[in-house]
């Protein structure tokens, strides 16, 4: 439970909250999320809603937590999150994005709501490592819905930005723009988080082009601290094999998102078959 | 001043400190909320149901959200009942509380191969799961019949000499049969509800939400039945019954106590409040102490039923 | 501009003009709340549990809330068959909706006797009670086993040749077993869930709530398990489903029509938003439309079930 | 649905609600209530909570209602109602007080929550009728509970006061100061709310002396306009007869108090036994 600062609307549907814990703000890593509860004691939205930390000045202890109302809870918590009252947490959970090694050049590459964590990874490396260089590729939906960009800018070497109706940057995806220089081998380092094909898409060509690549992986949860075993991910045993052993029972075990996560490095990750019926 | 009220819970061959135990598979193994809760304030952990083999458990996604409820479809994912006597047992040895271990079989023979193998661990009781529903091979069919209850129930007596719980499933007509079968086949306690099969089905994709369709119910929801089946199940056998199925607070617990439950299990609750188990046992605490009872003793079973016959006609 | 989907709902001998159905016992006969609403927006309408003789019903208090549910023991009040057939048909008559009797009886006879008087009487369809858990002769019997079933609805076969469905408990270890016997025997559709028993508990009274001590639990919280037995029981038998428990909204509603229902009832919702009928009618066309839709038809069962086989091992 | 105009703390615990309703300034009358439902939409408090109509200004078209956060219904709606929100409710649910004869001389007796349907029927005679003699017995428990205290000597010729521990008025229960007045037969009519063991106290003593008398009766309820038949009280079939064929099943049937009640003739009230084992 902490005080929250301020409650702002970014753009249609898309809420920040603000609130200040000096414990977040030492201890949070770029990656990491808290579980909410929405409407406090509530039983609407009874389970907590996973939301990824997209700030944490180590300075003033605020954290900002990014969200878009999509369903109950989210909505609920857009309701009832207001200036002064509180905001009921776990967290910091649990795995962070790896840290760049010295020198490294580094993209990330988000959608939508996965341009959070993202955001506080870049502020990150912006105030800590001046060895770094970063360029972030962001994609929405359309102009009315890029949010953050100053702080991106701020952030980032370079940002290029895809909106699904070329309202702003380029029209298409984001894998479009950003896909032809991960191929080149541009990057040491590549930061995902978004929808599940994009972050597939953008692994694949990681992979092939030698670069590092980590996931933020998304499952519904229920205790958000690796206890119920519900939000399971397959992971490869043995990265080295591959996901072609997904099929066979082989290769790979479920690991879970709050638990070993959601934070995953990207070849590790056995993707989703297409949907069977 | 009042002196604090005993708090002990007996079910049977084994005494608890208090009646408030976590319930199996809604608590890991412990590990994970001792990091938020001093695990010595429980009466005892049911951990996560262990299987013969290690299992993978069902795909996701496992878990989703109805009205004052949660269905679930875990499908028994656990390391097997090897690691966790080399691994867990120690861990949560090292605290004092009471250890349950959850088991879960295909046949009769390998839940008592099962509980042989616990005999001389240190365990402070086996809850024999014949319940859980998603298990896909028997899991189900054990308990929903009085014979099947029975057998697996005598497998496990036979190897083991400790305190025996039967954990029962609500997806039956008459709770109080499978009770009755239980304790007569050698269980000292039987706990429920375990989980209501349920499912939830996303309009947009035209299909059910979890991944393996079907899967249990629990949480608040599921109270007044859980409740009702604890009451009758209490009022027809000898043994101790631990009660559970959406306890939230001290006053769902004393609800559950009042009804005949000489302990109580916390699950769903603990998702949502990590420290509920606490937070619920300090409430039947006040509520022992706001009444001037001396103990949980005192008030299980202490339910009077109203005499509608005699309003009425 | 897309026509309007066709919303008439097929449920064996007789066709709804829309699947929405006011829910016996909740709807009263239909007069409350033709001042809220206007009836004729109504597929049917199931009144109230007709008995043969007028019933008192039972103490108050008659009903408890609980999480996301009710408990109700109203204990079949009302003013008798013959009062039914004489004052509320002809008002109910006067709307343009199908009037559905449900009747509950103490014996055999007396459902077949009930039958009989309703046989020239302009009601559209019977609805076999054979799961009111409040009634204490035996009502909660005749639901739990599938011979009782058939006893109680080859009673009505045989001397009621309109429409007739059997409304089930969901208080039985085997729905499908309950909905195939009630096919068997001559059902023309088959209506799920009634009530789950549950029992609510006054911690400071220490007595039940409800004077009649257990109730039968609605409402959203028994939504996934009304759910799952709708599935399971339309994947087992060849007559129509008419699901309900739980249904609050279009989309709940269309949640039962894709798990195999032909049309839906709805209880609770009523008693929170008189209108609820009316908006969850509107729900599901808006649902049609969105996605193309042409009638129910096109959407009852036609939920795809997940492979977690296939997606496992 | 109707714009809540104000929204007043009036004591520790209770909360008075005013909004506008045209219909309901037209329509209400003392004694009826209306089912609201708490918190919105929230399946917190599920079903509708009944509430007595405490007063109704025919001018401004100003409806009140006050009530007591008892359990979590009133609870939610003392948190979630403010001004410019609004108020969903069914009513005005359904019988009223009978309006006394001309030149009758009447009490008023309330316990507690059961002073708010009394406030509104003194109001209403007040301002329609010169011809009624109007006295009000109020109960309370304390001096701090004591609400509505000028409306109440404004509305009534006479107010009579009892705190259960004196610290207003006379120590004791309400009943102390009006059964003796009762029993010399002073009043036409009596008006009664309240606890049920008080109504049933005032409604003996009324029949005694041979005043006509009025209770308004409360019930759990489901549906709050006669369909569920949740809110059974048991009423003489044969008022002649009196309450004591209640125990034999005759001479009594079950009445509702939303569609036939709240308010019913003292003596057609069967009053419950004490509780048994
Ligand atoms: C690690 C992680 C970080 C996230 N970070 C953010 C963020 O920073 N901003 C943001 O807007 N969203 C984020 N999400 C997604 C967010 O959790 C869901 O949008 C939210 O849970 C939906 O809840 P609801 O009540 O609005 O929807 P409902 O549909 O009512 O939710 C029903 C249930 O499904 C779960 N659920 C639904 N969608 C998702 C989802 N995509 N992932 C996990 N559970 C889901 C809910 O938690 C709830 O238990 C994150 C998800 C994860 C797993
Ligand atoms: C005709 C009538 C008029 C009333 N007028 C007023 C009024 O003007 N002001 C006021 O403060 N209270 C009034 N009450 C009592 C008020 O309805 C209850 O205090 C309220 O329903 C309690 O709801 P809760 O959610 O706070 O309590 P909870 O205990 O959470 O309620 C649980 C359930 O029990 C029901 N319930 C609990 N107590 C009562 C009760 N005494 N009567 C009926 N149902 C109850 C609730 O409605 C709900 O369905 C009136 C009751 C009736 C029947
Ligand atoms: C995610 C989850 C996993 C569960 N796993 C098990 C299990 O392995 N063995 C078991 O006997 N019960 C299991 N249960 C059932 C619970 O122990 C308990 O019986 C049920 O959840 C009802 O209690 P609650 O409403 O407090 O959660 C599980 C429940 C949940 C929610
Ligand atoms: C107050 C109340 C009274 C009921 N009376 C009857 C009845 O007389 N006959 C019957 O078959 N079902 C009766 N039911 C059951 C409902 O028709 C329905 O099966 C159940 O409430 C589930 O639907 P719901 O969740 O939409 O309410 C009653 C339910 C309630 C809540
Ligand atoms: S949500 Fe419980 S293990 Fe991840
Ligand atoms: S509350 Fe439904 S009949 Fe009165």
């Amino acid at each position: 439970m902490e005080k929250i600062m301020s409650v702002r609307q970014l753009c249609d549907e898309i809420t920040s909250i603000t609130f200040s814990s000096r414990y977040m703000a030492a201890e949070a890593k770029p990656g990491q999320f808290i579980a909410v509860k929405c409407g406090n004691n509530s039983m609407d939205a009874m389970l907590r809603r996973p939301v990824s930390i997209c700030r944490a000045d180590r300075w003033s202890n605020e954290i900002t937590v990014v969200f878009q109302v999509k369903g109950k809870g989210t909505k609920l918590l857009a309701e009832t999150a207001e200036t002064g009252s509180y905001i009921d947490y776990i967290g910091p959970l649990v795995n962070s994005f790896k840290s760049p090694p010295a020198g490294a050049k580094i993209a990330v590459v988000g959608g939508g709501l996965g341009i959070f964590p993202l955001l506080f990874l870049l502020e990150e490396i912006r105030s800590t490592r001046k060895d770094i260089k970063a360029d972030a590729y962001l994609g929405f939906r359309k102009n009315d819905s890029v949010i953050l960009r100053e702080e991106f800018t701020k952030a980032a070497d370079n940002i290029y930005i895809s909106t699904d109706d070329g309202s702003c940057g380029r029209k298409g995806f984001v894998t479009d723009i950003c896909l032809p220089v991960i191929d080149a081998g541009s990057y040491d380092i590549i930061y995902t988080c978004g929808p599940q094909a994009m972050m597939k898409c953008v692994s694949k060509a990681a992979e092939k082009s030698g670069s590092e690549c980590y996931v933020s992986l998304e499952q519904r949860m229920g205790c958000g601290i690796g206890a119920c075993l519900a939000c399971a991910c397959r992971i490869a045993v043995r990265p080295a094999e591959g996901s072609s052993q997904a099929a066979d029972g082989g290769g790979w075990e479920y690991k879970h998102v709050c638990r070993d996560g959601p934070v995953f490095r990207s070849r590790d990750v056995v993707w989703d078959k297409t949907e069977e019926s | 001043m009042t002196p604090a009220p005993d708090l002990t819970a007996d079910i049977g061959r084994i005494k608890l400190k208090n009646p408030v135990i976590a319930a199996s598979g809604t608590f890991g193994f412990g590990r994970e909320y001792s990091e938020y809760i001093d695990l010595n304030e429980l009466g005892a952990i049911a951990v996560k149901g262990l299987t013969l083999d290690p299992r993978r458990g069902n795909p996701p996604p496992r878990i989703a959200e109805t009205p004052a409820g949660i269905l679930n479809s875990i499908g028994l994912q656990n390391p097997g009942i090897r690691e966790f006597i080399a691994k867990e047992i120690p861990f949560l040895r090292s605290f004092d509380t009471a250890i349950i271990a959850n088991i879960a079989g295909n046949t009769p023979e390998e839940y008592g191969l099962m509980a042989e193998m616990l005999e001389n661990e240190a365990v402070d009781a086996i809850e024999v799961n014949v319940s859980c529903p998603n298990i896909r091979h028997g899991g189900a069919a054990f308990g929903i019949s009085a014979e099947s209850i029975a057998r697996v129930t005598e497998e496990v007596r036979r190897k083991y000499g400790g305190m025996l719980i039967v954990k029962l499933t609500p997806n039956v007509t008459d709770i109080k049969a499978m009770a009755m079968a239980a304790q007569k086949a050698g269980a000292d306690a039987v706990s429920l509800i375990n989980t209501i099969l349920g499912m939830a089905v996303d309009i947009e994709t035209m299909r059910p939400i979890l991944a393996n369709n079907y899967g249990g119910l629990s949480g608040p929801a599921v109270k007044p039945v859980a409740l009702r089946m604890v009451h009758e199940t209490a009022s027809a056998v000898d043994v101790p019954v631990i009660g559970m199925g959406g306890i939230q607070s001290g006053s769902d617990a004393v609800e559950f106590i009042l009804a005949g439950a000489s302990a109580i299990m916390v699950g769903t609750a603990s998702f949502i409040y990590p420290n509920a188990c606490v937070e619920i046992k300090r409430g039947i605490a006040n509520y022992l102490i706001r009444h001037g009872f001396g103990s949980v003793r005192e008030i299980t079973g202490r339910l009077k039923l109203n005499r509608p016959d005699q309003l009425e006609e």
